[in-house]
C-alpha cells in the first residue's frame, strides 16, 4: 500500500499487536456523559476503593514512574482482594509491574518498558510471565503510551507521530501508518488508550478528588484525564479552600476522580518528590526474593498477603523511623548519597 | 594518571557533547558524562529526562530518570509528554541509550532474545529509547564491547539505528537528518560511514588493539581513513569525575564490560 | 411580581440546567442563568468558561470569559485546550450560544453578513461557539426574538444546529447525541422536533401571542403538541437573581430585544 | 472521495482557505535545530525586542485572551515601528486585534474571534478591514487554533478533531477531513500552526526567559512551544532562583524565548489576573474613537505614535493613581462591582 500511501490516501497496518482497549471516543462519550459531575465527598478506605473500582479483567493504567510517585497501598490491595485478569498499561511500570506480577493479577499488558527496575536490575517473576508466555503482550514506546493516553484525553480516537517507523516495536504494536494529508509524510497513527480505572498517588487532594502534584507529573495529567475511573491516594487531605487558593495548582480536577484515599507514604518504598526518597533496601530485596518462587512466596505471604493494610506494611518495613532517614535522603540532608 | 574503562568511557562521551546543546540522559554513564561536560567544556549543556525533569542541577547521580534529583532545582518539572514533543520539535540535540544487542547500522534490541511471543530472555522493552533515536538529533550508545552484543543481526529491532543503511530511516518515515552518532564502549569509539551508515572505528583506546576490537564484534566493522588512539582522560577531567560528579563511585566504581 | 424580559429569560434558562452537570457559559444572561441555577434547584451545576476557568466561585459577573473572575477561587485555573478536551471527552452537558442569525435547525451565523470576501457586516466569527456547540451535549441559545435573526437560511453557518436535518449532525461528522436543546427568546421557548429536528415552540410567555412568535420568525416554526406558557419567574428567583447574582443589573438591566 | 473515506482512505479537502503558515515539522524541525539553547541573559528594552525579533511580513500569535494578560506594550511598539503586512492568528484576539487593525500592520489573518471586544461591543475600525476587503481571511474556531498550535508543539503536522463538520466555518478554513485509522470515524485535520514570533505577558520571568503565569495560560504553553522566535513581556524579572525554587511553577522553559522585556502593568488596558483589572474606562474610549476614522486618528497619535514608550502611555491613562485603582479593582476592595 506504500503506493496509495505515498500519494495521501493509505492507510498501512504495520503493527500485527492486539489492541486490548477501544479507542472509539463515541463509546467512551458515552461513558463519560454518564460519569457524575457532582461535587461529593469520595474519601474512603483502599480496601473499599478496590473492590468498588477495580472488577476482574479490568485495564489498568498506573499513575507516576515505576519507583516515583507510585499508588502502592492501591497495588498490595489488589493483590490481596486477588483480583484477576488485569491488563496493564506498562508506561515505564517497574516495582509497579514487579507487584502484579508477583501477585499473577495480569494477563495481559501493553509495554513500553516492564520488568526492569532501571538500574537497580530486572525481576526475574517479571520475565517469567514473558518467557513462560503467560501473558498476552503488545509493544509500544513511553512516549506511544503517553501520546495514547494524550489522544484520549483530548477525546480523539488516534494522535499521529513521528516514533517506532521501521522497528519490530511498530511490528509487535497496534499502531497504524498514515499519511499526512497536508505534507504527504508518513506518520504512525496512534489508537487512543481509554483505561478502565487509573490508579494514581499525589501529594495532597480535598475530598472531592481535586488533587495537586509537586515536580514532574509524568503522564498523569493525561491519565487521569483518559480514565474511565479514577483512585487517587494522596499523601494528605487538604480542605478545599487549599485547592481553591491556588487553582493554578490543580492537577487534576474532582471531576475525573471516583475515590480519594488518604495514605501518607503511600509512594513507598518507591520516591516521592519533596516527601521521602525511595528504599533501596527493600526494593533489593523484593529483586532478590522474586528471582525464585520459593523465596517470593513467603516474601508476598509476610508482606502483603498476611497484612491487612498499606499501614502494617510499613511497620514491617521500619515504620516512621525508617520514614524519617527516607526524609532525611530525599532532603539530602546527610550529604550527597542516595541510598 | 591511572583511569579504568568506565572513566575514559564517560570522559569520551563528555566531550561530544557540544556546549549550548541539550541532552536527553539516563542514569548511570550517560549522566555522569552530560554532568562531566557541564563541568568542563559545556557550562551551558542543558539536561533533560524524559519523565520530565529539565535543566536541573543535579546533586547527585539519579538512580531513576523520574526520581526527584532528575528536577533538582531544575528550570521546569515538567512531564513526559512535554519532554517527548520537545525532542520530536527538534529541540534536542543528543541522547544517550544502552541495549542488549546493536548492529552494524545501530539498531538497537532491548525488548527479546529469542521468539517474541516465547522469548529465551525478556528485556524491559523500548521504554523512551525509541522516542529519543527517532527525534533526537543525535543517538549516542555507551555499552560493553563484545561479540554477544555486537552482532551481524538482532533478534528485534527495538530502537532504529540507520536500519538498513542510507536513506532507510527517511524512507520509513523518521525525521530525517537523526540518527546514530556515537558509539562509545570500553575498547574504542565508532562513528558511521557517510555512504553506508555501517559502523566505523574512528579511535581506539589506549592499550587495545584493532584485533581486540574485531574480535569482540560481531559483524564487519569499517574503520576510518586514520584510526586515531581515544584520548584518555584528563587529570582535570578524572578530578571533576571523582571529587564532584560520582563521589560515591556509583558508576565509575562499576565494571565497563 | 414585576419582572422583565431579560429576567424571564434567565429564569427559564437556569431551569433548564440540571443539577449536577456542567455547563460552559460565556458572559452576561447565560453566566447569569448558571449562577441563578446554582442558587436555586442546582447547587452541583458545574460552571467552566472556555479560556480555562473551572469551577470558580463567581464574585461578580466576568467581563471577559478570560477575566480573572471566570477562576476566582475556581477548582482549577486550567487552559482553553484543557477546557475544550473535556468537551470533546464528552465531559461536558451543556454550552450557551448566541448570535447574528439562527436558522430552523438551529444553525448559527456570527460571521458575516452578506459575501464572505467583502461583507456587508462582519461579526467576530465562531470564537469558541462552533466548538462547544459541536462538543458539548446540549447547546442553549439566549437571543432577542426577531425576524432579521431567526432566518430561513443564514447567510453563513458558523456554528452547527441540526445542519439539514435529522442525521445531518452525524453524517457530517459530528459526535452522536449532541445539538441543540433549548432557544430562550423574549418571546418564547423552543426546543427541536425529535423526527425532523426543527425548531419547535414548547412554552410561549405571559402575555405574548401565538401571532407575535410567528410575525417575528422569518422561517414555519413547529408547534408542540401542548404549547405551555412559560412559568413566569417566583418570588425566590427574582430575589436571588436581583440580589445575588447581579446587584449592579449589568444583565437584567439590559434590553432583552 | 466520500466514497473512500468511508472506507477509511480518503482525504476530503472541504477547506478552500488560504493556509498562511506551512504545517511541514521537517521544516521547523530544522529551525528549531539552530535555535540557542544557551542560557543567556535575553533581558532588553521592547523597542529592541521589536525591532529584533519583529520582520515585516512575520505570522505573529499574541498570548492571554484578548483583554486578559495581553502584551499590550510591545503591540504599541509594532505600531510604532511602523511594521508591515504582519499576519495574526485570531485566537480571540479583542483589544490586541483591535489595536492591529488600527495601526493597520495586518494583511491576513486566521479568524476564530476578532473585531469584537465580547460584552464590550464591536470595533469599528476592525470591522473596516474586512468589510473593505483589505486583509487575507482565513476562518477557524478557538478550538481549532488551540489545537493548531498544540500540534506544532507536539511536532506534528496535524492534529485531528471532532469541529467544524457541516458548517461554512470549515468551508472558509484551510482544514482537510480524514477517516480515523482504527474507527473509520470522520476526522477534522487541523494543520500545524507555527507562529514566525510569538508575543506573550506574564508574571514573572528570570533573565533567560523561564517563565511562570498565574491562573488560567490559554493557549500559552503551547503557542509558547509552537512559535519560532518568543517575545516575553513580563510583570517582574526575577532571579533564577525563584524559578529553581519552585520548577512545578514554571510554564514556558527559557530555550523557547528570545527576548525577556520587563513591563509593569503590561497587559493595561487589559486584565491582569492576581494584579490588575481592565480599564474599562479606557477600553470604551478605545471603541468609541475607533469608529471613525477621524478620531481615531489623533487618538492613535496621542497614546501610541506621539508616546516614546508604554510608561508615557501609562502616564497618559492616569499613571501609578489610576493603576492603583484597577489593583483594587482586581482585589474587589471595593465590593463587587467590576467596573
Amino acid at each position: 500500500m506504500a503506493e496509495t500511501l505515498e500519494a495521501g490516501l493509505g492507510v498501512e497496518d504495520i503493527g500485527t499487536g492486539k489492541l486490548f482497549m477501544d479507542p472509539d471516543p463515541d463509546k467512551a462519550r458515552e461513558f463519560f456523559r454518564g460519569k457524575s459531575r457532582a461535587l461529593t465527598d469520595k474519601v474512603m478506605s483502599v480496601k473499599e476503593a478496590v473492590s468498588r473500582f477495580v472488577q476482574d479483567g479490568d485495564y489498568v493504567a498506573i499513575g507516576g514512574f515505576g519507583t516515583n510517585r507510585i499508588p502502592t497501598a492501591v497495588l498490595h490491595e489488589i493483590l490481596r482482594q486477588g483480583k484477576k485478569n488485569l491488563g496493564l498499561s506498562g508506561h515505564t511500570a517497574t516495582h509497579d509491574f514487579q507487584i502484579m506480577a508477583a501477585g499473577g493479577v495480569i494477563n495481559r499488558v501493553d509495554v513500553a518498558y516492564v520488568v526492569g527496575l532501571e538500574a537497580r536490575g530486572l525481576s526475574k517473576a517479571a520475565r517469567r510471565l514473558f518467557e513462560e508466555a503467560r501473558i498476552e503482550v503488545c509493544e509500544w514506546t513511553n512516549a506511544a503510551l503517553a501520546w495514547r493516553y494524550k489522544a484520549a484525553a483530548m477525546g480523539i480516537p488516534f494522535m499521529p507521530a513521528r516514533i517506532m517507523f521501521g522497528t519490530d516495536t511498530a511490528r509487535y504494536s497496534a499502531a497504524k501508518v498514515i499519511a499526512c494529508p497536508f505534507t504527504g509524510k508518513k506518520l504512525l497513527a496512534l489508537p487512543a488508550l481509554y483505561p478502565d480505572v487509573a490508579i494514581i498517588h499525589v501529594h495532597r487532594a480535598d475530598k472531592y478528588g481535586n488533587a495537586q502534584i509537586d515536580g514532574i507529573s509524568v503522564s498523569d495529567l493525561d491519565v487521569a484525564r483518559a480514565a474511565k475511573k479514577v483512585i487517587l491516594t494522596t499523601e494528605r487531605i487538604v480542605s478545599e479552600d487549599v485547592i481553591r487558593g491556588d487553582p493554578t495548582r490543580t492537577a487534576i480536577p474532582y471531576f475525573c476522580v471516583d475515590a480519594v484515599c488518604e495514605v501518607r507514604y503511600g509512594s513507598y518504598p518507591g520516591n516521592m518528590p519533596y516527601e521521602y526518597f525511595s528504599d533501596e533496601d527493600h526494593l533489593k530485596e523484593w529483586l532478590a526474593v522474586d528471582s525464585n518462587p520459593e523465596t517470593l512466596e513467603p516474601f508476598l505471604e509476610k508482606y502483603i498477603y498476611g497484612t491487612k493494610d498499606f499501614q502494617e506494611y510499613l511497620e514491617l518495613c521500619g515504620g516512621e523511623h525508617r520514614m524519617e532517614e527516607l526524609r532525611r535522603l530525599e532532603f539530602l540532608e546527610d550529604g550527597l548519597g542516595a541510598s | 594518571m591511572d583511569y579504568n574503562a568506565m572513566e575514559l568511557m564517560i570522559c569520551l562521551a563528555a566531550r561530544a557533547l557540544e556546549d549550548g546543546s541539550t541532552v536527553v540522559v539516563g542514569t548511570g554513564a550517560p549522566c555522569a558524562a552530560a554532568m562531566l561536560a557541564q563541568k568542563t567544556h559545556a557550562p551551558n549543556l542543558m539536561i533533560l529526562f524524559e519523565a520530565g525533569g529539565v535543566g536541573p542541577i543535579l546533586p547527585t547521580m539519579p538512580i531513576s530518570v523520574g526520581d526527584s534529583r532528575t528536577f533538582h532545582k531544575a528550570i521546569m518539572a515538567s512531564s513526559m509528554p512535554d519532554v517527548m514533543e520537545a525532542c520530536q520539535r527538534g529541540m534536542i540535540d543528543y541522547c544517550f541509550l544502552g541495549g542488549a544487542q546493536i548492529d552494524k547500522y545501530g539498531n538497537i534490541n532491548s525488548t527479546v532474545i529469542g521468539d517474541f511471543h516465547k522469548p529465551k530472555v525478556r528485556f524491559p522493552g523500548s521504554g523512551g529509547a525509541n522516542d529519543l533515536a527517532s527525534l533526537c538529533w543525535r543517538t549516542m550508545v555507551i555499552t560493553p564491547h563484545d561479540p554477544r552484543r555486537f552482532v551481524e543481526k538482532v533478534d528485534f529491532i527495538t530502537t532504529p539505528g540507520y536500519l538498513t543503511g542510507k536513506g532507510a530511516r527517511e524512507a520509513a518515515g523518521l525525521p530525517p537528518g537523526t540518527g546514530p552518532y556515537k558509539i562509545i564502549t570500553n575498547l574504542c569509539v565508532m562513528g558511521f560511514d557517510d555512504e553506508t551508515k555501517r559502523m566505523m572505528v574512528e579511535s581506539i583506546h589506549p592499550g587495545v588493539s584493532q584485533e581486540d576490537v574485531v574480535k569482540n564484534t560481531g559483524f564487519e566493522l569499517l574503520w576510518a581513513k586514520k584510526v586515531a588512539t581515544s584520548e584518555p582522560p584528563t587529570e582535570e577531567e578524572l578530578r571533576i569525575l571523582r571529587e564532584e560528579v560520582d563521589p560515591m563511585r556509583y558508576i565509575i566504581g562499576r565494571q565497563a564490560a
